[in-house]
């Protein structure tokens, strides 16, 4: 009886590795492959028996081998690991050793394949509702909702004299503009910018912004530079330009700010 | 059509006016508008979320109905009627087995982390897929979870829901059944020592979700 | 929803169900729709013209209207409603320091040019610095100066006055207080300065608001 038993599994394992093996490669992971093989049992997925299971992946795994079909290594990985269950599972349990029983690894794999098999059948259930663009659909005709963006400035006494402060304080530092010879202004660079940004409509490196003269000498070149790149922070902060760049030290771009609509 | 600014600068407009101004709204637009868009461009004192109720029952039965799509609404064709509509179909690229699980997955269990969906599959997830499905704004990032590493999680879009008419993730077919079926926890495999490891305190949802049988 | 295959080829569907039928294809359409196609894509035996007849009725005074475009049909906002498709938002931004400082300019120095204002800022003063306080309407064109080339003047507005809470111009805190208040930590050296680039003659106001200490 159980000879007989144990010889149509044997069968059957043989029939079902020999159908699968062919796509191997169709299969996504282990666990896939374990609740293909798990319906060979023609049970619902709760009482399945994870040790038969085991034997079935590792005969799977046996012909494969033979086959010399290349198995990836998770594939081999799970192997390892049913093989360790099944011994688990076959022998009496060791008091001495910690760690999970057998059945509750079992349980756990069990637990898996039913999860991975509703979720699959949720997947099917959803993607079989109506679906728009192809069973309902939206409105053909839309319109823009115009965003009307009135922005008002604003100002504070406050900022008015600090402003005027500001200029006569730089005033008073006027005998040491001989020092700036290489000193481009972030308000000369303001200016510079502001009169060229209406151009820029497509992303531009911020470095062609530099003055002509400014490239060369690295004195002048760095600080043309920090200028440019406050500038551009400033024009940014305004709203007349968008800033961008890609990852750390790569180049920075701006363009000019395109007029939001809808 | 009503003089209402002469009469007093916070008297809203009657009912049925307004609920002429939400079918404009609806009908101007292809995505789903929230209550509190359709106030913010009504004259002040409308109330929308009642108009809403109106016009939902005037298209009752209609070539196109009134629909709830998470927190906003839209007017959507009857699904009767698609045959109608082969030209409009959208060709619907052919999503992978891959990214049809993935994209269950995460409406399932959202907010699900990289790590979870993995757990579920047995397989690693390919940066492709979740791409993909973000790209096709299905999926999004929500908060990180408060486990070790704070990962990033996903969570299912407004445009998820109105794609496959849903008027909220709670609509998922099959969700109840899942879920006092067991099948939506993230039970960790026994042994990991992930109960051990698992150092959130403050979050409710995560603790139960890692509740070890 | 009607059984009307099985019962004959050439029955065609109830008015109400074609008037159904034309709602979904006008509101889904991207273009305007003529009867011929209406027809094209309806069941055979339709009669698009008829169920248009009951739409654009059923429609009639809503807040949208069945409209003919040339020799086809649309779903339309009603007219009255174009409001509805505004959404207007205000952005209070602050004032660029290149702005302010022009702006402050004028109001120490008024009547003050275009070039007395480089002169004192150091920089050339852009267009649209002048022209975005001049509609702000806080400043605008004053006389002209009895200088060669006879330049236009900027002044300060009453508006200006009004939203900084001054009576006049001159109540504007002096260099002096500017100090006392911290806002000047240096005393400017005499003789430097705009006094020197000031080609201003007769204006008496201005050597005033220039005094020091």
């Amino acid at each position: 009886m159980v000879e007989q038993d144990q010889f149509q599994e044997d069968v059957s394992d043989r029939l079902a590795a020999e159908a699968l093996i062919i796509d191997v490669d169709g299969f996504e992971g282990p666990l896939d492959l374990l609740l293909m093989l798990s319906r060979t049992q023609k049970v619902d997925l709760r009482q399945i028996s994870v040790l038969a299971l085991a034997k079935q992946y590792l005969s799977f795994i046996e012909r494969a081998k033979e086959l010399r079909i290349e198995l990836a290594a998770d594939y081999l990985v799970m192997a390892a690991w049913l093989a360790f269950l099944k011994s688990r599972l076959l022998l009496p349990p060791d008091p001495s050793e910690d760690g999970p029983s057998g059945e509750e690894l079992a349980a756990h794999l069990a637990f898996q394949l039913e999860r991975l098999q509703a979720m699959r059948e949720a997947a099917a259930k959803l993607m079989a509702r109506d679906q728009k663009g192809r069973d309902f659909f939206a409105r053909g005709i839309t319109e823009d909702v115009a965003r009307v963006r009135r922005v008002t400035y604003t100002a504070t006494l406050l900022d008015l004299m600090q402003g005027y402060a500001r200029i006569r304080t730089r005033d008073d530092f006027r005998p040491f503009v001989m020092d700036r010879e290489s000193v481009f202004t972030m308000e000369e660079a303001l200016g510079r910018m502001r009169g060229l940004i209406g151009f820029a409509g497509d992303w531009t490196d911020i470095l062609s912004y530099l003055p002509e003269g400014w490239e060369t000498d690295p004195a002048k070149r760095r600080s043309a530079t920090a200028s440019t790149f406050a500038a551009s922070l400033e024009l940014a902060k305004e709203g007349r330009i968008e800033i961008r760049q890609s990852e750390m030290y790569s180049p920075i771009q701006i363009r000019k700010k395109l007029p939001t609509d809808g | 059509m009503v003089e209402i600014k002469e009469e007093s600068l916070f008297e809203a407009p009657p009912m049925a006016e307004q609920e002429r101004m939400i079918e404009a709204i609806l009908f101007a637009t292809a995505d789903p508008v929230t209550i509190k868009e359709m106030a913010g461009r009504m004259p002040h004192g409308c109330d929308p979320a009642e108009a809403l109720v109106h016009l939902r029952k005037r298209f009752d039965g209609r070539g196109v109905n009134v629909i709830k799509v998470g927190d906003a609404w839209a007017i959507r064709t009857a699904p009767d009627l698609g045959f109608l509509m082969q030209k409009e179909t959208v060709e619907v690229r052919k999503l992978s087995r891959a990214a049809i699980e993935t994209l269950a997955i995460v409406a399932y269990h959202q907010p699900v982390t990289r790590a979870e969906i993995e757990e579920i599959r047995g397989v690693s997830v390919s940066r492709g897929t979740v791409d993909q499905l973000i790209e096709m704004e299905w999926i999004r990032f929500g908060r990180r979870k408060m486990t070790p590493g704070r990962p990033v999680t996903f969570v299912v879009t407004q445009e998820f829901l109105d794609h496959f008419g849903l008027e909220n993730a709670r609509d998922l077919p099959g969700l109840k059944e899942l879920r006092s079926a067991g099948l939506l926890e993230n039970r960790p495999p026994p042994g990991t020592g992930f109960e051990a490891g698992d150092t959130d305190e403050g979050d409710e949802d995560q603790t139960e979700l890692f509740e070890d049988d």
